[in-house]
């Protein structure tokens, strides 16, 4: 679409997706009126389930913090234009960071030392399950796509192997390690809030919520504001011109995956240190894999993947409430919506530009045709 | 619309071959044509010269039907038409050759030939149609290649040709050609024409874009001159001069040849030593390479394209580990065993203007401010803090840009919307600021109007005079003659001698460039 | 030693079976990522497939319906892939993950209403299946010692979509090399420019190449549930798509070398499953999760050691706007 | 007033298995009673106490949790909701006042359906075919392979699991491979429990005109004169009974642990598999079946000390 005008930024940014969501959402209203509910009673449900309820908005954000950790995954390899699909693997494995220091220092050490040690240990064992991929790519020219696929599946192997062996908990049946020394939680929100005397719904939102959105920040600098990133970002855009800047393209995709994958492994920080507090078979659920979406539809821009998470956040939690309160609605009902929503107002992002920008125009918000 | 009669072919009354009015395109808020008029008589070389940026690309992909026009009309032998894709104009008997290649590297030859036209379901169907064709058109016009090679194993010249070919294949009866001659050395330029000459005698029309204003004076019998997306006049060539059309088209005076005083060598900065470079595949392609280079200097180095220059540089510069010998630069030493990379010896004050800036010297996807620090965004420029300052990086930006008059001077625009003379620009000023005390230099003015030319040749020999001594590798010799102190000319891998650039000439280097030993050439 | 060849030649015979959905999806990815588009909606479309092939083959009781069916429905889904990634110039591997999200809930949603089952089809009777075809002189070469046995068990004896899967190998090889398509579709993979200025349409070429592919997936879906399987389950595609996908890359974006691939990943699961608890000279019984972990730890480790950097076509991802 | 809920696992009411199973046993409870039975399928772990505590705060007075999996969530909300009834099924290691656990011995159906593959097989080679190397599962195999080795000390067992993502339980053809590898081994009786995988393995078996045993619910409809018998796990009674309880007010907490004798686990006999079963066939199962409810037979349970003697 070469001669229509580009849109403000603000249209870009703001507009634009809200008109997608709109159609995403009014797609989604029919296939809810076809098999015979109300759109606008579900979409009510959905907000109510997603916003309303006492614990509902808690949910939501402890959705969204999974869906940014992941999403900073993908987004921060995507830079070096690495495709790292393994941050469904990363996580696993960083959970298993997380729960070494719980059981190695959480018996002796008190929070303020054992909690960081987690945290630490979380992104080291993520940011390892993504180096060995950035190695192999970087120096064998394996490609990162397949050996991260790969790695997901050997991170599974691993897992069951440990949870329903070695670290598994006896004296029941799941295969699960035995909880963590308190020493080892990670406060929930509402008990945080109960110490200002204020008091919210419990919910699994907890203070890696808050460490989600640091992350938010220090992938920013990261990538926009330090000399490491802009060497990644060269090398993600133009490898050949990396290398006459002088910059180790090969130690840079290393690093870049090891980055990534410590941001993925601190997804465990919110499942495993924040809700569980012990390490569960297959506690990722896939927002790994979902993160891939979230980081593109973000545009790989931090605030473009907080508020694709939130929006996964909002259709995971109110997708359940919608689940819940109708009969006919059913979990694959919603991963229908689910998917519809994906690709209106992701994959479809620019259906509506052309159009919306000669609108913008007719109308003098924007300027059109000037001399070069 | 034009002011002046257009030598027609023969004695024949004025039968356009292609009339264009009023056309104008616009890509989002930029406008590339602007209502332009041209007539083009049949069989006839028509040139169309122009600064970077000036819309003929654009003009020339409406005509060809890559672009559709915002307004106009199209009138080809005199009948109006309306070209939609590609397509329609290659059913017009419209063949074109891209400003950049296209021709897909991992394909054969005759893949590329044959794609649109296979002739077939099956390529079989085709196929020796296709290479009957390829073999007639090679002997004709002397434009033999191997249809079997493939294109990345191809040296620019010989895909040249392979563009002509594949324009020609259809029987074209108006061929555009849209800066063929900038990745060309002299000779291959000369074949060009001469090419080109057969075809127009043949009753072929033809529109050749370029900026060498030699050029047009040598084959063209019309030119039109372009400006910011206008059309500013049209003159039959044997009616004007190169400096009236460079007047024309920069919109002031320019110098066409380069204006420079004695060199007044200082100590030396550069000793390359026997130096040997192995590729890939095995073959010598650098063989005991050895001069020197003191500061204040300007060393040429001639040669056709895919001689070892390009290794050579990447070996000076740091991108490549030398096989054998060794380079002594600035006091210190590169060689296999003791490897220096491109920062190391750029903070030895070494700079390097690269062959390709859309490979090497610039990421097309960033803004320019961000290739503004390209290779230096560990250094102050970049701000002196933990972060990157971006003012910091905007105002030198901004500052570089004014210096070397970049247009538009948008330090938040993206290189990849410059047009090529100012990208240029933009990777010479980022590498002359660190007032290096070795440049490297490879083609410094590769598709570059001679507005730009100029200034950056201007530049150039401000270094040398401020004493660094400079490395220039250029495919043209006109280039390499006027800045350069003394001049070595490259074949095969070795140096087939070094002449002062005052006692030799065109010819003597030609000939070298050929293989033959300097007294020979003498 | 004379059984464990035998074994062997059965475990050959296994890993046919399992490689031919991971075949049909690899020569589907081909087609679309030679194209440019990167394509890991396969799974979605396998899964499609596969639902579509089993109630129509439940409903109507024929197997062929069902194929056809199932390969409409899949072309379908790459359609949607080409709307959204060549029409709308929207990020490929989103529409990617949203074809592959909306199959997992459409199968279902359609299952549960047609068949009440809980997203399942119905047992198929094996008329309404590709079953098993036992070649002409099985019987008579039977005594024949090594040959007959060969012949038997690895040869003879597959759902004929076993044996299109392998016959569209060399044809898609053809297409892709020897025809006029196939040019096209490679070229526009590398330099859609190219394809656009010798006036040929770049969106028309890349939505044949993703009908292509749409295809393909269709038939490794019947496969699935109607031929090695005989009724659709909820998401038995199992990921199959991806390691699909993987082969493609594995095989450097070339139809045999993308078959080799699909065969190790097949041999290596069918190798690896009959090893399970197995007493192993030497080694001993290996932990079971570390022999399920054997493919993708081979996978890796020949990536790494012996084939070399991929080229992937050039303009992959890359939507082509002039 | 009376509000039951129930809250199914991740494999999703219809996982032909035994989250199957507690769905025949609500329909049953809610066909006799004409009382709706609020339900939910959880698709990630968090879901699991959300779901339960929204089932309380919409008003259950009982509800009933499906799995292992929902040990944790539920020991947590009962505790939060002391006058709400809870129970869950698979789990024993809880104690709540208001929390009743069902734990079943699957190791002794197996056992029996193990004697029968066993007589079945002309071979002495039998397989069986686990979704996911987990203590449960091991369990099964576990009882089955003493099953089989009570009948001749000789008969081998081929064991296989599937995988170790959450797509081991919906891979049938991976099962049906399983089946095969174990067929080409010489296997002629194949038990699985794998839930959507072994549907595979039925489908292999009877395409390869061997045998198979369903597991948990009756699924010898599935490949009539194919499937042998299924190792019946009767969690719709534990479903129907937990509510039946509650509606009448004989909710009781505790563990009840159902095998054999309490006729919580069983084996299926019925028109798909009569002419299966030959009399002698049913004559050594009951047998065993009387000594195991006389505790003359012991079975080892894999999950007391993760190991199996055999
Ligand atoms: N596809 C495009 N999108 C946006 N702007 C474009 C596009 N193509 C060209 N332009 C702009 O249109 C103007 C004319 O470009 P064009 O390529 O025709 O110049 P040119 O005369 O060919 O320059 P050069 O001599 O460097 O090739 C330039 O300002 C260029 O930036
Ligand atoms: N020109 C051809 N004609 C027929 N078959 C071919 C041809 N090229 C390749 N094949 C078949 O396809 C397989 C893969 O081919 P190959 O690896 O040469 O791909 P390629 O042509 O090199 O692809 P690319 O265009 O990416 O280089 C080969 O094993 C060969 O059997
Ligand atoms: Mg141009
Ligand atoms: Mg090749």
């Amino acid at each position: 679409m070469s001669n229509t005008p580009p849109l403000p930024r603000w249209a870009d940014l703001i507009l634009l997706p809200v008109i997608n969501l709109f159609v995403a959402l009014a797609i989604c209203g029919v296939i809810i009126a076809v098999i015979g509910e109300n759109p606008f009673q579900a979409f009510g449900v959905m907000i109510k389930g997603a916003f309303i309820y006492p614990e509902s908005l808690g949910y939501t954000l402890y959705y969204t913090t999974n869906f940014i950790f992941t999403g900073l995954a993908v987004a921060t390899a995507f830079h070096a234009m690495m495709f790292n699909i393994g941050g469904e693997g990363q996580a696993y494995v960083g959970g298993l960071g997380a729960a070494f220091a719980a059981f190695l220092v959480g018996p002796f050490a008190p929070w303020f030392i054992t909690l960081p040690l987690c945290i630490l240990g979380a992104a080291a064992f993520g940011a390892f399950w993504a180096m060995v991929p950035g190695y192999l790519q970087a120096k064998r020219g394996s490609h990162i796509v397949i050996t991260t696929i790969m790695f997901n599946f050997l991170a599974a192997s691993l897992m069951v192997w440990l949870l329903a062996g070695p670290m598994m908990l006896q004296g029941q049946q799941s295969p699960q390690t035995a909880i963590f020394d308190t020493s080892a939680h990670l406060p929930k929100m509402s008990e945080i809030f109960a110490i200002f005397g204020v008091k919210i719904a419990k919910s699994p939102l907890n203070i890696s919520f808050l460490l989600a959105i640091v992350a938010l920040g220090i992938f920013y600098v990261l990538i926009w504001k330090t000399r490491l990133g802009y060497e990644i970002r060269t090398v993600g855009k133009n490898p050949e011109a990396a290398h006459y800047a002088g910059i180790n393209v090969a130690r840079t995709i290393i690093i870049a995956m090891a980055i990534s994958g410590a941001f993925a492994g601190l997804m465990a920080t919110n499942e495993v240190l924040g809700v569980h507090n012990r390490v569960i078979l297959n506690f990722t659920a896939g927002y790994g894999f979902t993160g891939i979406a979230v980081a593109l539809m973000g545009r790989n821009h931090p605030i473009g993947i907080f508020l694709a998470s939130l929006l996964f956040g909002v259709l995971y939690q109110g997708g359940a409430e919608l689940d819940f309160e109708f009969k006919s609605i059913t979990r694959e009902m919603v991963l229908l919506i689910q998917g519809m929503i994906i690709l209106f107002s992701g994959a479809l992002a620019y259906m509506f530009n052309p159009p919306l920008a000669r609108f913008l125009v007719r109308i003098g918000l924007v300027k059109g045709v000037q001399d070069a | 619309m034009s002011d002046i009669e257009l030598k027609t072919s023969g004695d024949t009354p004025a039968r356009f071959a292609l009339e264009l009015q009023g056309i104008s395109k616009s890509f989002g808020t930029v406008r590339a044509n602007r209502d332009i008029d041209l007539q083009v008589p049949s069989g006839t070389i028509h040139g169309i010269i122009g600064e970077n940026g000036a819309g003929k690309s654009t003009l020339m992909n409406i005509l060809y039907g890559l672009h559709r026009a915002d307004a106009g009309e199209m009138r080809i032998d005199g009948t109006p038409c309306k070209i939609r894709s590609s397509a329609d104009s290659i059913a017009l008997g419209i063949g074109m050759v891209h400003q950049h290649f296209m021709l897909v590297p991992r394909f054969s030859v005759l893949e590329n030939v044959m794609l649109g036209s296979e002739g077939g379901g099956l390529l079989r169907a085709g196929r020796g149609a296709t290479l009957d064709t390829l073999k007639r058109l090679g002997e004709t016009y002397g434009m033999v290649v191997d249809p079997n090679a493939l294109i990345s194993d191809l040296n620019v010249g010989t895909r040249q040709r392979v563009e002509i070919l594949k324009a020609l294949k259809g029987g074209a009866r108006i061929l555009i050609l849209d800066e063929p001659t900038g990745v060309l050395t002299p000779q291959e330029t000369e074949q060009l024409f001469e090419i080109l000459k057969v075809l127009r005698d043949d009753g072929v029309t033809i529109l050749l874009i370029t900026h060498k204003l030699d050029e047009i004076m040598a084959v063209t019998d019309n030119v039109s001159i372009m400006r910011a997306g206008t059309m500013v006049g049209h003159r039959e060539t044997a009616q004007t001069n190169a400096a009236e059309l460079a007047e024309l088209m920069v919109g002031r005076k320019v110098l066409l040849t380069v204006e420079k005083g004695p060199a007044n060598p200082t100590e030396i900065l550069l000793s390359v030593d026997n130096l040997g470079a192995v590729s890939s595949r095995g073959h010598d392609v650098l063989k005991d390479m050895s001069f020197d280079l003191r500061g204040g200097e300007i060393l040429g180095i001639a040669g056709v394209s895919g001689n070892g220059q390009t290794q050579l540089l990447e070996i000076l510069t740091g991108m490549r580990v030398p096989d054998r010998g060794q380079v002594n630069i600035l006091g210190d030493k590169i060689s296999k065993t003791s490897p220096k990379n491109p920062r190391e010896l750029r903070e030895m004050g070494l700079a390097h203007i690269p062959e390709d800036r859309h490979i090497h010297g610039l990421v097309l996807d960033f803004e320019a401010q961000e290739n503004v620090v390209l290779g230096y965004h560990r250094d102050d420029i970049t701000g002196t803090g933990a972060l990157i300052d971006r003012d910091v990086i905007n105002t030198h930006c901004a500052e570089r840009m004014e210096t070397f008059d970049v247009r538009p001077s948008n330090p938040a625009l993206n290189a990849k919307n410059f047009s090529g003379g100012n990208q240029q620009k933009i990777v010479i000023a980022r590498e002359i600021y660190s007032n290096p005390r070795v440049l490297i230099v490879g083609q410094p003015t590769r598709g570059v109007d001679v507005g730009a030319i100029e200034f950056i040749h201007k530049q150039l020999i401000a270094l040398r005079d401020a004493g660094c001594a400079i490395v220039v590798v250029s495919v043209e010799l006109e280039e390499v003659l006027g800045l350069s102190d003394r001049i070595m000319v490259m074949n095969d891998g070795q140096s087939v001698g070094i002449v002062d650039a005052a006692d030799t000439d065109v010819n003597q280097l030609g000939l070298m460039m050929a293989g033959i030993s300097q007294e020979a050439a003498e | 030693m004379l059984d464990f060849l035998l074994q062997l030649l059965l475990a050959l015979d296994a890993t046919l079976r399992l490689a031919t959905p991971l075949i049909l999806c690899a020569m589907a990815g081909i087609f679309a990522e030679r194209s440019g588009i990167v394509d890991i909606s396969l799974e979605g479309k396998l899964l499609t497939g596969a639902f579509v092939a089993a109630a129509v083959a439940a409903i109507t009781g024929s197997a062929w319906l069902g194929l056809f069916a199932a390969i409409g429905a899949s072309v379908f889904m790459s359609l949607i892939h080409g709307f959204a990634c060549i029409t709308h110039k929207g990020d490929q591997v989103v529409s990617g993950v949203a074809i592959n999200i909306l199959a997992s809930g459409m199968t279902v949603i359609a299952g549960i209403a047609l068949f009440a089952k809980g997203g399942q089809t119905p047992h198929l009777p094996n008329e309404s299946r590709f079953r098993a075809i036992e070649f002409y002189g099985v019987e008579t070469l039977n005594n024949v010692p090594v040959i007959g046995t060969i012949y038997r068990e690895l040869i003879s004896g597959h759902s004929l979509l076993v044996y299109l899967a392998l016959v569209l190998v060399p044809i898609c090889a053809f297409v892709m090399y020897k025809s006029r398509f196939g040019l096209r579709l490679r070229a526009v993979g590398e330099l859609p420019e190219a394809v656009d200025s010798a006036g040929i349409s770049v969106t028309w070429l890349r939505y044949r190449a993703l009908i292509v592919g749409g295809a393909l997936c269709g038939i490794a879906g019947a496969y699935l549930s109607i031929s090695h399987g005989a009724n659709f389950v909820r998401e038995m595609s199992a990921g199959k798509g991806y390691i699909a996908l993987a082969a493609v890359i594995f095989g450097n974006w070339r139809p045999y070398k993308a078959l080799f691939a699909c065969l190790l990943f097949g041999f290596l699961e069918a190798g690896t499953s009959r090893l399970q608890g197995v007493d192993l000279p030497l080694i001993g019984e290996i932990p079971i999760q570390l022999m399920l972990a054997v493919p993708y730890i081979v996978t890796v480790l020949l990536l790494a050691g012996f084939i070399g950097r991929p080229t992937a076509p050039a303009a992959i991802g890359q939507p082509y706007n002039k | 007033d009376f509000k039951p809920a129930v809250i199914y696992d991740m494999g999703g009411k219809f996982d032909k298995s035994f989250n199957e199973g507690v769905w025949a046993g609500v329909k049953k409870f809610t066909e006799e009673t004409g009382v709706e039975v609020m339900e939910f399928e959880v698709t990630n772990e968090a879901q699991r106490e959300q779901a339960m505590s929204r089932m309380v705060q919409r008003g259950a007075t009982v509800v009933l949790g499906v799995g292992f999996g929902q040990a944790d969530a539920i020991a947590k909300v009962a505790g939060e909701n002391p006058d709400v009834q809870f129970s869950i099924i698979d789990v024993s290691w809880l104690d709540a006042p208001n929390l009743r656990q069902y734990a079943f011995k699957e190791h002794e159906g197996s056992y029996l359906v193990g004697v029968a593959a066993a007589l079945k097989s002309s071979s002495a080679k039998v397989g069986f075919v686990g979704g996911m190397d987990i203590p449960l599962i091991r369990a099964f195999a576990c009882g089955y392979v003493q099953g089989a080795k009570s009948v001749s000390a000789d008969a081998e067992v081929l064991q296989n699991m599937t995988g170790t993502t959450p797509a081991a339980w919906n891979d049938p053809a991976k099962g049906a491979e399983l089946a095969q590898g174990q067929i080409d081994r010489g296997a002629d009786v194949i038990y699985q429990a794998a839930g959507g995988t072994g549907v595979g393995v039925i489908q292999a078996a009877k395409d390869a005109g061997k045998f198979s045993i369903g597991v948990d619910s009756n699924q010898n409809h599935m490949a009539p004169g194919s499937v042998l018998t299924s190792m019946l796990k009767r969690v719709d009674v534990a479903a129907y009974n937990t509510f039946k309880d509650a509606m009448d007010g004989n909710f009781t907490a505790g563990v009840q642990t159902l095998g054999l004798a309490e006729g919580g686990i069983g084996w299926a006999l019925d028109e798909h598999n009569a002419d299966l079963i030959t009399d002698d066939i049913k004559a050594a199962i009951d047998a065993a079946a009387a000594k195991i409810t006389s505790g003359e037979i012991a079975v080892h349970d894999y999950r007391t000390d993760n190991t199996c003697p055999m």
